[in-house]
Parts: structure tokens; C-alpha cells; sequence
């Protein structure tokens, strides 16, 4: 499955798209938690591959990565529980470079695909640092997401819409994830920015939690990415039917969002 | 000097989030013209001068060298305010700071002694500061912490991963992250994303350019070699510019907990490609060594490239010489070295009288720092 | 420079027991000869240089002299090796023990600071060396007790008395009326039997005389005021003595429990005639400051003569004027002083703006220590 | 009474003369004490007037003047204590110089002589400085004893002889006050070069404690000052009897060595 085609698909039928982000390994059912997450109506979902140093993400995403790890998570470890799991949407994986760049990027990008992730979001790798890799992972049937902040130039933002496969991902806010008690105005204004640069689905994270803020992004952005929303109740022992209640309501609010 | 590629061979770079980039290049632009900029080489030469007490000396170590069978210099770092070399980068940084127009000036800390600066600093150009310093730094370097409260400055003790260095690191990147419109971050060492590890070195250079002419002076030429001690980097990398064309030999000391050139591998973390101990899949290493400013498991991009091309010779130490190379310069010289310089010289009297460092050999090592913040950790171990 | 008679006015003399007259002439007769010898300035100057870091700068405060008014300019003793200006004095007479052939070293301490110099100083030449020290500065000054252990001194508590720096004196008269053959006694201010405060006012006043010369540099003439503090009057007294014949008005700020010149009578004890607090039968009193180095009821003679001819104006600042001094100082130029001297910046912060320090006025101020010492305790109080 | 007269007097009569101290002021009945040391022998006493920086003292004497001064002794209260005293035997003040400067000279040495004190030790008054007290001393008729050190040169021994009044005290060893096991091989040698100089009488201090060492200072001196040996039991509350009994056998020692 194809992440991008996927998403132009569900966006042409007039859907507000929702990512909801697990970290692989955070528990021992992480993978009964993704598919509560599609069940609750997730159009794709993105998967944490944790990274010891994970230098972007704030408190919840550090513990989720900090938990997997101690658990004894493995990039291939992801990768073996998510072979055959069938999840039914696309799946993208987001980690840091230097787990890209230990393995090789060939070798990662074919493990990814392997297990039937089929796109990849690598936050510290700018533009001018990631050219190889996307190449590479072409190859190999990834697609990778470029990222976009609230303070990248126009001329830059042009490049990024360009080249980025699958979506755009609209860094909502300047800061590291985690939820915020309120949307930063960045997100709406990052979102119009890129809407106006680029005919691709563009996605908005960081700092999205609760099913208004979803469908006040989603009136300016193709969709949202949640993380920490739902990564906190998970590190609290929520069960995955619960997590999965917890993407339907956002699922409800952004439903309210569609526009025919 | 001109701009920089932010390349170092196969190293360096920028790995950053795009988030950063426009701070990355308006620091690069900044420090790039400053550099050329007669007006600002005057005005941080007039600062490491009057205020940071530049030049600092080349001292004859004349009872160690007696004891070594060799002939010891020491670049006395130590000597400068706030007491160690990071003062000559923090100046830099702060004056760069004042040119973009930023009102607040973070830091990560180990030792303290970057952290020291850098609030030293801030309270002298009147910017906000805020440090971040791992629980576990915060606990064996607590002088460098109330120093830092002295200055003004808000030390944020980080709980996450090894609560060491690298950590200390990625809690400062996620505050600059957030305001990296009102904030300039000041890296401590020749490490993060480019421009940094280039002109941490530059502003670093001082050290190396001074103490080639001091030797000159004292030696009639040039030494046979130069030592430093290798956290990040900056000391040595700093005193190695300015022996890199003379025909001396260089050798960076490693802790061997945290020997990222000894025993690391390629890698990415905290903005840039270098070597780096990390595991079998890319999971970041903690390291361990007795000293706070060498625990860190990565080390500068353009000492791994000086590796890679043998233009410097990397070798490492273990916490017990280190210790006693501190008492050992306390009693014969009666200099008191911090853990980090102490490694260079638990290296020079263990390699003094073999092939590494024959007798007779004229030796110049960076004392990049005082050990006051150590004493008391120090005592404790008796 | 000739002999000295060791009167300075009704102050001075030598009231020890016969027992230490002849050490006391013995070192009177060495530091004659030495002063006036080439080779032994040639050495004091080389070692002053390149070991302890001469000359110190003296540094503009921009920041703080804009809100007080004034243009200040510190005299930087905080940046020579261990940190004060008691390096100068100890270099000189461990020199001159060499010189007396004697291999044992012995200092009282109160800040530590003297006793860290004694104990580098006696490391760096081969010296045994023993500091006494007052208990209740053992405690506060826990960092130099350990730099003092940690370069090979060992420090003897002192329970006698009020357990401060008086206690210390006269513990180290008892060793050295003991071991004075083998012993020289490095008294660490301008107090004791002659020949010590004329040696000691000689040995210091490199911090005077580099002063008067940079102050010319910058300023174009002299000072109008030329401020430092005085515990037994060391830094003073070196400070003074490149002052004392132009038209800068000197002022030597005392500990407001510490006050000698302001509230004593004249007096003897540690061996010379000077001001002293007292009671009414001569028992003399226990000071009482924040600032071990100025807990001391005495003062230098030469201080008390100063007083006496008006050549010095003394004054006196209380201990919380002084910790605000030591804050404001670090957090408007990043400097942090130690206790001692901010004595001083207390009194100018206190008198910019009024008859004392007109604004406008061009103020040179020893900053005689850093304040690493002192944090501790600082952050204690908060 | 003039001590020195006294003391030439004994002297010529054979016997060995025994100085014992006591600080004024030590306890209460400090005054029993010094009559209990005349009853058990003593030829003349040595006062401590207490001050609080006894830089030449060892550890007794340090704590006897500080319990001394503790107790509200003050110079004033040891001379009116011993006025009507009547002690029978010389007494020799001895202090630091400060309390006599404080007081001033002449006035201090009247205070000394209206409270029957004859003469005085000031032991950090060296030669030098001490010309001035000597002779406003001498005034009212209070002798001054100078100090000599093993380490004082012969030309300077000569002079300390011919100034001194009363005796010659000769400092024993290199040293603080103090009781010492073992008698220090200078004191002999001193008391031999001091006995070499003068035809004053030479008493030897410092060190001295038990009635062997006694007799043996006194096989090369005149006689002997005891003081810490005397204070230590004082502190540790000894009845004035029984210090008096320890001034006795001190005498049966000395009266061993006594030459015909
Ligand atoms: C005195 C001293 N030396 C060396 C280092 C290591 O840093 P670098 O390798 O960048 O010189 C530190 C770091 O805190 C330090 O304080
Ligand atoms: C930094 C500093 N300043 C001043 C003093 C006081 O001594 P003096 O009055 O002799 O300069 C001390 C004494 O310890 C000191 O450490």
C-alpha cells in the first residue's frame, strides 16, 4: 500500500485525515494498541522506532521511548512484531537518523519494507541531509515525509513540498511534542502556508490532543498526527480498546470538520 | 578565513530538525562576517584580554619534568576567568549573540565549567541564561552549580537517559527548539550541527596560536608533542589548530569510558556525523568516566576526521591514573588540573621513557582547566 | 631599597620571645640582600610571570559602572594562580626559604586562601609544608581545606580561642617557636614581627604598581580613588604602596566586625604594635565577620600608621552589604569576588553618587580573590 | 621583698630554688593554691595574669587562662586578690605584653607593686623592645626578668644578663609551655652557658614536671619553674593540699642535688 496514493484517495472523498502515532514496544500488546487505533478510524498509522536520544520529542515521547528501550525494543524487534499483523492502513516510521545510518540506509529502508511499512519520517535530517536517503529508500518503495516548521523560509518550504512522498508534515509549533492545553496559532498559519505551496496531503503534528484541536487543524490541513496524546494514557496502562475510544473521538471531531 | 563547508572529510554536517535550520544558517552568516570583521576581532580580542585575562601562560613544570625525564609545558587554561578554557568560546558566542539581537543565551553543562561561562557571559553582555546540566553532573559538580545561581543564571538539572553530558545536550536543543527566535544556543564544545564545530575551534584557535608561539619562544622551536584531553573537543581542538602545520606530533587523550574516537563508530546524534559509542543498532551509549566534561559518548566531527586521516593520534585513560595524575601535578608543581586535563597528563607520565615519548622529549599540554570543582569529589575517593 | 627599621610611626617593632629573635633577624637579613639582588627579582618576577600568571588585567565594568556612575576598574588578583593575591607574598617567601636552606613551610589561614598559596607554594618547591587553620574557618572554607590536602599540606585545625584566623597565628607561632630551625613561618598579611610586615607590603606591591601603570594606560593619569580591603591589610598595603605618591585618594575598607583601624586601640599581639580590638584590660577581642579573611581583630601596622598620618582613609561595610555586593557584581559582569574584597565594592556601591565617590569619580578597586571559596556558604544563606 | 635578693640569699645558703606557677585566678580559691605551693616549698611563685592569646603556652596553660578569663579574671581582680595575701615568698607576675601596654607601663607596675608583686616576666617582650617597661618597671620597684632561648646567640645571652633583674629565666628547650617526658637536652646546655654569663641567679623553665628532672636542671642551674605540671591537676580538680604535696616532693627532688 502506498502511503501517498492512500491519502489523496481518502482526501478526494472529502475525509480529514487522522495519524495516530505508537511507539513500537512501549508494551507488550503495542501491536493490539495500533489496531485498536485503526479500529477507532485511522487512516495510516505512524510507528515509533525509540531512539535513545530522541531530541525532539518532549516528556511523553521521551518515556514511550525510554520504556520501549528498557523493554529491550529493537528496530528489528518493531520490525518482526509488525510482520504479517495485516494492519490495513499504511504505516510510516518515524525515528532518528543515527538508527537509519547504523544500519545502512538500504538495509533499513528494506527492513522497513519488509514489514510492510511503506514511508518514514526522520526528523533530524534537514533537507540538505537527506537527499541520499530518500533516494535509497525510493528504491526500495519508501516514501519519505519531509517536515516543515513554522519558521522555514518560502523558498525552502517550495523544496520541502517538493520533495517530500506521502504527505507533508507540518511541524505545528515551534517546541518538541507533547500535548498543549492550547493549539499554538502556528498551526493554522503553517497550514494555510502550506496548503498554498503544495497540492500534497499535508498532515499537522505536534502539539494536537483533543478532538476540537484536531478539527480546528483539520479546518486548515488535509489531517492530523497525534502522539502524545495517546502515548500518555498507553505509558499510564490504558487498554488498547480504551486508546482505541480515544482516536474514535478524535475521528468524530475531525468528521465534523469535512467538508462535502 | 573563509566560510566553512561544515564538513570535515566524511564528517560534520547538519542533522537537524528543519525547525533549527534558519538559527543554523543566521548563526553561520553571523559568525562567518564577524569572523572577517576586523571590529569584532578586536573587540573579543580586547575582552579575552582585559577580562579574561589573555594571553595565558606556558609554565615549566620543573620537578614533574625532572621526575618524567622529559620537559613538561603547560598551557595554562586554568589561569583564566571563570578557570577554564570554555571562556574564550563563551565570549565569542556572547558577542555573536549581542550582533543577532537575541535576548537569551542556553547552555548545556557537564563539568560546570561550560556552564560557568556561559552564565558568566550572559551576566556580562546582561542576557538572559539558562543552563542545562545532568542530575548526575549537578550532584558531582555542585560548586559549578551554585556558581551558576551566583551569575543569575537558571540551572534546569536533566533526569532523562544517562542524566550525564549528551543528555544535558538534548534538553537544550528542545529548549532552543522552542525559542529559537529570542534564544541563541551556546554549545560548549566543537560538537552539533555546522556552523558550530567550526567555530567553536575558531574561537577556541587562541589557545593553540598562543602557546605555538609561547614554545617558540621557551623551546627555540617547535615541541616534539602537544597533548590535550578530548570531551567533545574543544580544548584540544582549539590547540591543535595551532600546531597542525608545525611538525609536532598531537595526541588527544580520551576518557576510556567515553574513548568515542578509540572505540566509537560513525555516527549521527546532536546535529552532526562523527564517531560515537553506540550499540549494534545506532542506540547512543552512555558513557562513564570520573571526570563530568569527558563523559560524553561522541566527540567533535573533525577530530574524527583528524582520526581517519592521522593527523592526530587518539589514545585514552582510565578514571584511577587520572586520579592520580591530579595529586601527582598538586604535589610536585602544585597545580591543581581538573579530571579532564588530567587525562592528558595521566597519559604523558605513563608514556613518558616509552617510544611514545622518549626521554628527552619536549611536551606541550593544554591544562584546559582548575580543579577546584573536583576537590571534593576527589577527597571523597580517599 | 634599603633596610627597613620595622617602625612605621608608633606601629611595627618585633615583640617576640628571644626564642624567635634570631629567625626573626635571620629572615630580616635574607630578604634584605634578596630585594636588593638582581638574580632573586629576576627569579621572584620570572615565577610571578609565568607560573602565577602577572600581570593581572585591570578590568572595565561597563555594566556596573553605568549604574552607579562611577568608571570602576578591578585590579584582577582573582585570576592569578589559586585565585588571590597571597600568591605573590608566598612565591617571595618560599623563595627566601630556599634561599634560608630550611625545608619545612609553615602558615595559619583563615579564608584558606593564604594557606592554598602556602601549600602550592611549598608543593611547587619541594617544602613540607602545615597550615593551621581556625575550626569555624575549617568549616566554612571546606573547599581550601581540601586544595590544601590535595596539594600535599597538611591542615591542623585549631580549637583554641575564637577558632578563627587570631587562633591560627598564634597556633602557628607555637609550631615555629618549636621547629624554628628547620621552619620558616610564611605569615600570610603585613602583621607580625618585623621583618613580615614590611616584607610582606614589599612582596605585594607588584599588585600596586601594575595597577598604577594599567590605570595610566587607560584612564590617562591616576585615579581619583583607589579602593581595597583589608584583613591584616596585605592587598591593601600592596595596593597603597603604588599609590601612595600620587594624588589618588586611598581608601582601605575594613570588616564593620572586623574593624581594627575604625574601632581599635592601639595595641600588641602576633608580635607587632598596631590597632587592635580589646577590651578595656587588653584581652583582645573576638571579630566577628561573614568573610573569614577578615575575621581578624588586628590590623598591619603599617595600616594603623596610615591611618595615623592620614594617608589612607579606613572605613568599614557590614556583612550584608557585602553578600549584595558579591550578587551584584557577578550578576551585572560575571565576575563572583570573594568575600573580602566585596568589602570594597560594598563600600563604593554604598558611597557612588555621595561626597565620598562624586559620579564621574575613576575608581580602582583590588579585587584581591575569587569567590569559588565562598559559594557555598553563599548559596547557604539563601 | 626583692625577689632577686631573696633569691641570692637562698641561693648562698645551698639550696636549689623552686619557682612554681599558678594562673591567677584559675579557680577560686586559687589564692589556697599558691600559699599551699609556699607551705610545700616554694621559694618565690610565678602568676600568670590570664590573656586570651597566650601564643608562648602549651595546651595546660592555654586552658588555664581560658578558664582563668572565663571566670571574669582580670588583671584587676588577680592584683586585689592577692593584696593582704601575704604569701610570704617573692611573687613574679607574668604576662603578655599587650596588658601591660593597655594599662600602661607605669601604671601596671604600680599595680603590681600595691598588690605585693615584685617583679615581672612578659616573655614576648624581647630585648629589643622591652627597654621602656624595664625601666618605668624598675620605677616602682618591679624587677624584670628577661628571657633566654637555647638559639640566643652568646653576644646577646651577655646582654639579656646584664638587664635582667631577679633572675635569669632560661627557656629550656625550643618550644611552647608545657610538661614533656623527657627533659630536653638544651635545657642543661643552656642552663650551663647562662651560668657561664652571669652571677645572677638562672632558673630554667619549659618542660620541667616531675622531681627527677628537677634535680637534674638543677645539677646545672639555680632552680627551676614548674608550671604546666602544676596546672594540669589544678584543672582537673586537684585540692590545694594535694597541689601543694606535688610542690613538696618537686622540693625533696631539688633538695637531693643541693651542693653544700
Ligand atoms: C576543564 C575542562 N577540560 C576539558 C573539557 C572537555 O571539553 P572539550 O573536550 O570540549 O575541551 C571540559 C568540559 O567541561 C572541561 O571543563
Ligand atoms: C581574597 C582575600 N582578600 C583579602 C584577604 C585579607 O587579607 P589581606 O588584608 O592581608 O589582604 C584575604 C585573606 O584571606 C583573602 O583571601
Amino acid at each position: 500500500m502506498q502511503l501517498e496514493a492512500r491519502l489523496r484517495e481518502l482526501r478526494s472523498q472529502g475525509r480529514k485525515l487522522l495519524v495516530p502515532y505508537v511507539t513500537g514496544g512501549i508494551r507488550d500488546d503495542w501491536v493490539d494498541i495500533a489496531r485498536a487505533m485503526v479500529d477507532g478510524g485511522a487512516d495510516a498509522l505512524e510507528i515509533g522506532i525509540p531512539f535513545s536520544d530522541p531530541a525532539m520529542d518532549g516528556p511523553t515521547i521521551q518515556e514511550a521511548s525510554a520504556v520501549a528501550l528498557a523493554r529491550g525494543t529493537t528496530p528489528a524487534s518493531v520490525f518482526a512484531d509488525l510482520r504479517g499483523a495485516d494492519l490495513g492502513v499504511p504505516l510510516v516510521a518515524m525515528t532518528y537518523y543515527n538508527l537509519v545510518f547504523r544500519a545502512g540506509h538500504q538495509r533499513f529502508a528494506e527492513a522497513l519494507a519488509s514489514s510492510g511499512i511503506c514511508a518514514a519520517i526522520v526528523p533530524d535530517l534537514c533537507l540538505e541531509e537527506s537527499r541520499e536517503w530518500e533516494a535509497e529508500a525510493a528504491q526500495a518503495n519508501i516514501e519519505t515525509v519531509l517536515l516543515a516548521a513554522p519558521v522555514t523560509p518560502d523558498d525552502r518550504m517550495a523544496a520541502i513540498c517538493e520533495r517530500s512522498r506521502g504527505f507533508v508534515y507540518g511541524v505545528g509549533l515551534m517546541g518538541v511534542t507533547g500535548a498543549r492545553p492550547e493549539l499554538a496559532a502556528s498551526t493554522a498559519e503553517l497550514a494555510t502556508r502550506l496548503k498554498a505551496h503544495t497540492d500534497r496531503p499535508v498532515l499537522m503534528g505536534f502539539g494536537i490532543s483533543t478532538p476540537d484541536q484536531a478539527a480546528e487543524v483539520a479546518a486548515s490541513a488535509d489531517g492530523v498526527i497525534v502522539a502524545s496524546a495517546l502515548m500518555r494514557p498507553v505509558l499510564d496502562g490504558a487498554s488498547s480498546e480504551s486508546v482505541g475510544a480515544l482516536v474514535q473521538q478524535l475521528r468524530s471531531g475531525l468528521d465534523q470538520t469535512t467538508t462535502g | 578565513m573563509s566560510e566553512h563547508s561544515g564538513r570535515f572529510g566524511d564528517f560534520g554536517g547538519r542533522y537537524v530538525p528543519e525547525a533549527l535550520v534558519p538559527a543554523c544558517a543566521e548563526l553561520e552568516k553571523a559568525f562567518s562576517e564577524a569572523w572577517q570583521a576586523p571590529e569584532f576581532r578586536a573587540e573579543l580580542d580586547g575582552l579575552l584580554r582585559t577580562y579574561a585575562g589573555r594571553p595565558t601562560e606556558l609554565t615549566e613544570c620543573p620537578r614533574l619534568s625532572e621526575e618524567l625525564g622529559i620537559r613538561l609545558l603547560l598551557k595554562r587554561e586554568d589561569l583564566t576567568h571563570t578557570g577554564s578554557h570554555k571562556i574564550n568560546n563563551v565570549l565569542g558566542q556572547a558577542l555573536l549573540t549581542r550582533t543577532m539581537g537575541k535576548p537569551r543565551f542556553i547552555a548545556e553543562t557537564g563539568a560546570g565549567q561550560h556552564g560557568v561561562a556561559a552564565a558568566t557571559a550572559a551576566a556580562r553582555f546582561g542576557l538572559e541564561c539558562v543552563v542545562y546540566m545532568g542530575e548526575v553532573d549537578v550532584e558531582r559538580q555542585e560548586l559549578n552549580v551554585f556558581r551558576m545561581r551566583l551569575l543569575g543564571a537558571e540551572v534546569r538539572p536533566v533526569s532523562s537517559g544517562s542524566r550525564t553530558l549528551k543528555d544535558a545536550i538534548n534538553e537544550a536543543l528542545r529548549d532552543w527548539v522552542a525559542s529559537v527566535e529570542s534564544t541563541h544556543y551556546c554549545i560548549g564544545s566543537v560538537v552539533g550541527p555546522h556552523p558550530y564545530p567550526w567555530m567553536v575551534r575558531e574561537l577556541q584557535r587562541v589557545v593553540g596560536d598562543e602557546a605555538r608561539g609561547q614554545a617558540r619562544d621557551l623551546l627555540g622551536g617547535d615541541p616534539d608533542v602537544v597533548v590535550a584531553c578530548v570531551g567533545g573537543g574543544s580544548n584540544a581542538a582549539g590547540t591543535f589548530a595551532g600546531f597542525l602545520d608545525t611538525d609536532a606530533r598531537l595526541v588527544g587523550v580520551e576518557a576510556e569510558g567515553g574513548a568515542a574516537v578509540g572505540r566509537g563508530v560513525p555516527g549521527v546524534v546532536h546535529g552532526s556525523k562523527s564517531l560515537l559509542l553506540q550499540d549494534e543498532e545506532g542506540q547512543i551509549a552512555e558513557a562513564h568516566s570520573i571526570s563530568a566534561g569527558l563523559d560524553y559518548p561522541g566527540v567533535g566531527p573533525e577530530h574524527a576526521h583528524w582520526a581517519a586521516s592521522d593527523a592526530v593520534r587518539y589514545v585514552s585513560v582510565g578514571d584511577d591514573a587520572v586520579v592520580s595524575a591530579v595529586r601527582r601535578l598538586a604535589r610536585t608543581e602544585g597545580i591543581l588540573a581538573a579530571l579532564e586535563p588530567a587525562h592528558a597528563l595521566a597519559w604523558i607520565i605513563a608514556a613518558s621513557g616509552t617510544d611514545e615519548l622518549p626521554a628527552g622529549s619536549t611536551v606541550v599540554m593544554t591544562l584546559s582547566g582548575r580543579g577546584d570543582k573536583d576537590v571534593a569529589h576527589l577527597i571523597g575517593l580517599e
